[in-house]
C-alpha cells in the first residue's frame, strides 16, 4: 500500500459528466487486480475526505495509454467528482492504493459474464485484460444505464468483449428496462451453469442481480460500495451486513474484506 | 537538538503527539506508513468488556470540513486486545493506551481491571462519552456526577496512569473537568466528538442509520481549542488536547492553550502519515523559533488581561 | 404555483427564508443586491436601550469552514433604529424582526417595550446568549431560569409575535427550549454562535481581541440541524433554523428536522444574494418534487423506529 | 456595486510568489478609484471567505492588457491567495466591486509621493495613470520591502514615476532599511510642504509613516488592510479606531468608511 504524491497526465472528457483520468504510477501499482481501488484526494482541503475509485486502466490496457500509468473512470457527482473534473494535466493528486481485494478469474468451466451499471463499468477493462492475459476467452458483458449517454467506454467494450447486451431505463439505446432482464432470459436458457457474474453499479442493482443469482445458483461476485473515510480499514465506516461462516450475521468492511463480495455471503 | 518529550502526571511521552481512539485502528493497521515507534503514543479503539458489533450501516456522512459518526463503538473486546493486539505493539518505543467504555459503571471497572499491569501498557483512557443506561441515557461525561462516581470507580480499579476524556456536549466543561479531577484523574482528554446530524433531502432522511453522529475533524477544532483554554485555566493536571488537529500549527493552538500533549483522530483517515509527519514539523517549529522544549509552549498563550 | 407561506404562531411569513441578526446590517446594505421583498423577512442587528461601540479589533477569524467572531454587540441602539432604520423597510412586503439583548433583564424589557406597536416591526426576536451581568455573567441563554425569567418579562412587555433566540453552548437544549416555551415564546429560533477560539501560533496570542468569539457557518450545520430536530420533538411552539445555510439543500435540512422557517447567516457575507437565491431553489425543489406547500416538509424527516 | 461571475484572462507569474491576475469586468467597473478594492472567491467552499485586493490596473493601465479587464496584483500568503496563483485561463472568478473609497488627488500645490511596502503597491498603477489623466506630473515613489524580489512592477513603475527611490531590509535593492529613511530624509529638506503622501503596506510601515507624516505636518493618506468577512459594510468585522470630529475614539470600519483614510484619524 503506496500514499502517493503523483500528477495527472490527461483527463479525458467523455461526455454526460463521464471522465477518464489518467496519473503516473510506480511499477509495484501495476500488480493491481480489478476491482481494487484507490482512495484519491486533490490539493486543497475541501472536501475533508478522499474518495474512492476502482483501478480502470493500467500499462497497456488501453492501447493509447502511456507506460507507468493508471487511469480511473469517473462519473461528476457532487464535489470530490466535480473537482477532479477540473484538473488539467499536471495538476497533484494524492493517490493512496492499491486497496480492497478485487476480482477473482471464474473457475475452469465458467465463463466470467460482466453486469455493468453506468460507472460501474469502471473496474471492468482491468478485468478484461487479465482474462485475456490468462488465456481466457473475451468475455460477455450486460451493460445498463438510465440513457445512452450513461454508458462510458461503450465502443471500448464492444471492440474487446464477445459481446455487449445494452439496456437503458429510456430506451435509448439497447432494450428498454433493466439488466436483470437480458440476464433473466439468458439464465433461463440455461446458460448459469457456464457463468460466473461479475456485477457493478448501484446498490438496487447489485441486489436484483444477486437475487437472480441465488435463484439459479450461479457464481455471483459484486463490486460494492460504501461511503468511506478511510479505505483502509480503520475508521469502520463502511461496513455491510454478511453472513458469517457461523451463520451470524456480523459487519465487514467494504474496503478491506471488500469490495468484492460474493453475492450469498450478502445480509442485506 | 529541541527536547520533544513531555509528562502528564505519571504519564510519560517521549513527544507529544498521539493518535486518537477509534481512528488508528489498534495501530498496527498504520504499519504499512510509518515507524509507529516514530509516535509518542497511541490510543486503542474503545474497549468493552466484550465484543461488540457496533451499529448497522450507514455509519459516516462527510460534512463542511468535518465527518459524522456513528461506528456504534464496535471493537474487538478487552480480552482480544490484551490477547492479540497489545504484544504486537510492545516492541514499538511509545505509549500504547487503552481506551475504555461500558454502559454502566461496573463494566468501566471490569475493563480496567483486565487492563492493570498489562504488559506494555502506558495508561488508561476512560471515553464517556457513552449512555450511562442506568442513569436514564445520559452520557455519564454530561453528568458531573455520574463522572466523578465513575472516575473514582476506576481509579480503584488500576495503578495505572488514568486519563478521563470529556465530552463537549456540556454548558461548562470546567465543571466536569473539575469532577473529573477531585475523582482522581490524573490527567484529562478533550474533545470526543460532538452530536451532529445530516439529511438526505432527497430521500428525507437521516444520512445516518442511527440518526446522529459525532461531529470530528478541523470544523471542530475552535471549539475544542476553546474548551482546552477554558480547562487550562480550571484545573492543574495536565491535558490531552484534540479535535480536529491536521498539522503542527494546529496542535500548537492546542499546547499553547494548555495541553501537554495532543492526539490526531480524524486526520489519520485523509492522510495516514500525518501524526508522523506532525512530530517533523513540530520539531521544525521549535528549531526556528528557538525554544529548547516543547514544555516552554505549554499554556504559554500570551493574553492582554 | 407552489406555496412558500409559513406561519410560525403570530407570525405571518410569505417565504420561509429570513436574514439572521448580524448578517445583514439593517437590510439596507443589500439593497444593491436584490429586492428586499424577495425575502420572507429579515432580522435586525442585535439592538440595546443605548449604542455601542463593540469590541476593539481583531474582530473575526476565518475557520475550517466557519468564521469566528467578536463584534460585541455594536449597533445604533434601539431609538436609531426605530427613526432611522425601520421606517426605510417598511414598503418592502416582508416581515422585519428586531432582535434585542440587554446586559440586565431590565435592559430586554426597556427595548422590547420601544420597540411595542412600532410600525412596520412584525416581531421580536430576543438574543440570549448575552452574558447576564446581575448573574455572575454567565449568559441567559445557558441558564432554564434566567432564560424563563426575561423571556416572560418581554412577554409582558410587548404585543408583538416573540421569538427566543437560543444559544448552543448547552448540555441539552430541550431544557432551555422549553423554559422559554413554557415563559410565554411564540416561536424558537436556534442556534446563536458556538462559543471557539484560534489562535495565532506565530504570535503565539489569540487571533481575536477578546481572546474567544462565535463560530458560525457550515462547520456547525451538523450541530444546528441535530438541535433543530431534538427541540423539535421537545417542544410545541413552531421553529426558525439555522446554522451555517448556504443553499436550499442546508435549509431543507432544517426544515425536514422541524424548523417551519429558516435564516440565512454567514453565507450573506461570502454570497450577497444568498437568501434571495435560496428563495427560488426552494420553490425549485418543491416544484420538482411534487409538493404544494413548504409547511409539508416542516418535521416530515422519516425516521425508523 | 456588482457580484459578477467572470473568468482569468491571464494569471501571470511574476516571480518570488508575486503575481498579476487579469479578468473581465463590464464598463461600470473602468469607473474605478485607486485603491478602491474586489472581494474575490474562487470556485469551491473552501475557503469560506472572499479575500479584498486592491484595483490594480483597468483599460490601459498597463500598455499590453485587453480591453474590459481589471488586473489585481497579489502576493501569495495563505489558502485563498495559494488557490487563486493556481488558476489558469478561463478559470472562474466570483468578483464583487467596486468596494471602499479610493485616493483622491492631491490639491493643487502639492504633488503625490507614493510610498509603498511590497505588494502594497498594487493600488498605485492605476492611481499613476489618474494622476496623469488630470494633468498631474509624474509622482514620486519610494518603495521598500524585504528583499529584492518582493518589488513586484518595480520596472513598470521605473517608467511612470519621476523617480523611485528604494529600500530593502537586506540592502539586496536599493538602500538598506525601511522607507521611513528617504521620507525622513526628504521631509528634513523641507520638501513635506508640497508634498501629499499616500501609503501602501503593511501595518508597522503605515504607522511608522504616519508618525512622519504627523511630525512634518504632511496631508498623508493610509490604504489601510483589515481581516474582512463581507467588504461591504455589514459584518461589522474590519474595523480600526479612529478619531471622530468630536474628539472621541470610535470604530469604522476599513471597506466601506476606508480602505483610504487621513493618517490623522487614526487612532492606534
Ligand atoms: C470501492 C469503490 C470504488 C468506486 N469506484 C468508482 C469509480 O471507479 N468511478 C466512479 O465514478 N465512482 C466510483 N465510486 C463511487 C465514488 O467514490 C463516488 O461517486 C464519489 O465518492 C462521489 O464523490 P463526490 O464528492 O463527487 O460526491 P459527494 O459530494 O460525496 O456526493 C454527492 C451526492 O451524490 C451522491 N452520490 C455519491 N456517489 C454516488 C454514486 N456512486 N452513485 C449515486 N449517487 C452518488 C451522494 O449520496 C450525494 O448525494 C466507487 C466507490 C467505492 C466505494
Ligand atoms: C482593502 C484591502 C486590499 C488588499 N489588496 C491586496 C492586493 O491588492 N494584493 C494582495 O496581495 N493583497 C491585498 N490585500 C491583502 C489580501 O487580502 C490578503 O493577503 C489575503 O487575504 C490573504 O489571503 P490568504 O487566504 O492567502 O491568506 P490567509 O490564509 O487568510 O492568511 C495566511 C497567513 O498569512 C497572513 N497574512 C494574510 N494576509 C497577509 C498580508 N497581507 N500581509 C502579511 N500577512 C498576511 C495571515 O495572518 C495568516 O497568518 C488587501 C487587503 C485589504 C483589506
Ligand atoms: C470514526 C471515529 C471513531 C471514534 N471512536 C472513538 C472511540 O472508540 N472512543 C473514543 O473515546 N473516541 C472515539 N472517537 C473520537 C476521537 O478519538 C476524537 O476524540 C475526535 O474524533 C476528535 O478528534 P478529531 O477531530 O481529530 O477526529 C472516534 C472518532 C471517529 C471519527
Ligand atoms: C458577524 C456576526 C454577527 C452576529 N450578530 C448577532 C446579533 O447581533 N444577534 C444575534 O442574535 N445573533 C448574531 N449573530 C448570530 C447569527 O444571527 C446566527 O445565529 C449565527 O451566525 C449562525 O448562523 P450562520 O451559521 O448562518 O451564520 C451574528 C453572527 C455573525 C457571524
Ligand atoms: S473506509 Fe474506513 S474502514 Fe473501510
Ligand atoms: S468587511 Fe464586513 S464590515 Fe467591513
Amino acid at each position: 500500500m503506496l500514499d502517493l504524491t503523483t500528477s495527472v497526465i490527461r483527463n479525458l472528457d467523455l461526455g454526460h459528466g463521464n471522465y477518464l483520468i489518467e496519473f503516473g504510477v510506480p511499477d509495484s501499482i501495476q500488480q493491481m487486480k480489478p476491482a481494487q481501488f484507490f482512495m484519491i484526494g486533490t490539493p486543497g482541503s475541501e472536501p475533508l475526505l478522499r474518495r474512492p475509485y476502482s483501478v480502470c486502466g493500467l500499462n497497456g490496457t488501453f492501447p493509447d495509454n502511456q507506460r507507468g500509468t493508471a487511469q480511473v473512470l469517473y462519473k461528476v457527482y457532487g464535489k470530490g467528482t466535480r473537482l477532479l473534473s477540473g484538473l488539467g494535466k499536471g495538476a497533484e493528486l494524492q493517490v493512496l492504493g492499491p486497496l480492497g481485494n478485487g476480482f477473482d478469474l471464474p473457475d475452469t468451466g465458467r465463463r466470467a459474464l460482466l453486469v455493468a451499471g453506468g460507472i460501474g463499468s469502471a473496474p471492468f477493462p482491468l478485468f478484461i485484460r487479465h482474462l485475456a492475459e490468462a488465456g481466457h476467452p473475451a468475455p460477455r458483458m450486460i451493460y445498463g444505464a438510465r440513457s445512452q449517454g450513461d454508458l462510458p467506454l461503450l465502443s471500448w467494450f464492444r471492440d474487446s468483449c464477445e459481446e455487449v447486451l445494452l439496456t437503458t431505463d429510456d430506451g435509448s439505446a439497447g432494450e428498454a428496462g433493466r439488466v436483470t432482464q437480458p440476464l433473466e432470459r439468458l439464465l433461463e436458457q440455461g446458460e448459469g451453469e457456464r457463468l460466473h457474474l461479475y456485477v457493478c453499479g448501484p446498490d438496487p442493482m447489485l441486489k436484483a442481480v444477486a437475487r437472480l443469482a441465488s435463484r439459479f445458483d450461479v457464481p455471483c461476485d459484486l463490486a460494492l460500495e460504501a461511503p468511506m473515510a478511510c479505505g483502509f480499514g480503520v475508521c469502520l465506516g463502511c461496513v455491510v451486513p454478511v453472513h458469517g461462516d457461523d451463520g451470524e450475521v456480523r459487519f465487514e468492511r467494504v474496503c478491506v474484506d471488500g469490495p468484492v463480495m460474493p453475492a450469498q455471503r450478502m445480509a442485506w | 537538538m529541541v527536547d520533544l518529550s513531555v509528562e502528564l502526571g505519571p504519564l510519560k511521552l517521549k513527544n507529544p503527539v498521539l493518535t486518537a481512539s477509534g481512528t488508528f485502528g489498534y495501530g498496527l493497521e498504520f504499519e504499512p506508513f510509518f515507524d509507529l515507534g516514530s509516535l509518542g503514543g497511541i490510543v486503542s479503539k474503545g474497549l468493552s468488556p466484550r465484543p461488540r458489533h457496533g451499529n448497522p450501516p450507514q455509519r459516516i456522512a462527510e460534512t463542511p470540513a468535518g465527518m459524522l459518526n456513528t461506528i456504534g463503538l464496535q471493537n474487538v473486546g478487552v480480552d482480544a486486545f490484551l490477547s492479540e493486539k497489545l504484544p504486537k505493539l510492545e516492541h514499538y518505543d511509545m505509549a500504547v493506551l487503552a481506551n475504555v467504555f461500558g454502559e454502566t459503571e461496573a463494566e468501566y471497572v471490569e475493563v480496567c481491571k483486565k487492563l492493570d499491569g498489562a504488559p506494555g501498557l502506558a495508561g488508561i483512557e476512560l471515553n464517556v462519552s457513552c449512555p450511562n443506561v442506568e442513569c436514564g441515557g445520559i452520557a455519564f461525561g454530561n453528568d458531573p456526577r455520574a463522572l466523578a462516581s465513575v472516575t473514582a470507580a476506576c481509579r480503584k480499579a488500576t495503578g495505572l496512569p488514568l486519563l478521563v476524556k470529556l465530552s463537549p456536549n456540556v454548558t461548562d466543561i470546567r465543571e466536569t473537568a473539575r469532577a473529573a479531577e477531585d475523582a482522581g484523574a490524573d490527567a484529562l482528554s478533550l474533545v470526543n466528538t460532538f452530536v451532529g446530524m445530516a439529511i438526505d433531502v432527497e430521500a428525507r432522511r437521516p444520512v445516518l442509520n442511527r440518526v446522529s453522529g459525532g461531529l470530528s475533524g478541523p470544523a471542530i477544532r475552535p471549539l475544542a481549542v476553546h474548551m482546552t483554554w477554558q480547562t487550562y485555566n480550571a484545573v492543574k493536571i495536565p491535558l490531552m488536547g484534540m479535535g480536529g488537529i491536521t498539522c503542527a500549527r494546529d496542535a500548537l493552538e492546542f499546547i499553547l492553550a494548555g495541553a501537554s500533549a495532543v492526539q490526531v483522530g480524524t486526520s489519520n483517515f485523509v492522510t495516514p502519515t500525518s501524526a508522523a509527519d506532525l512530530v517533523n514539523e513540530l520539531r521544525d517549529y521549535l528549531e526556528q523559533h528557538g525554544f529548547e522544549s516543547v514544555r516552554e509552549l505549554v499554556g504559554s498563550l500570551q493574553v492582554e488581561s
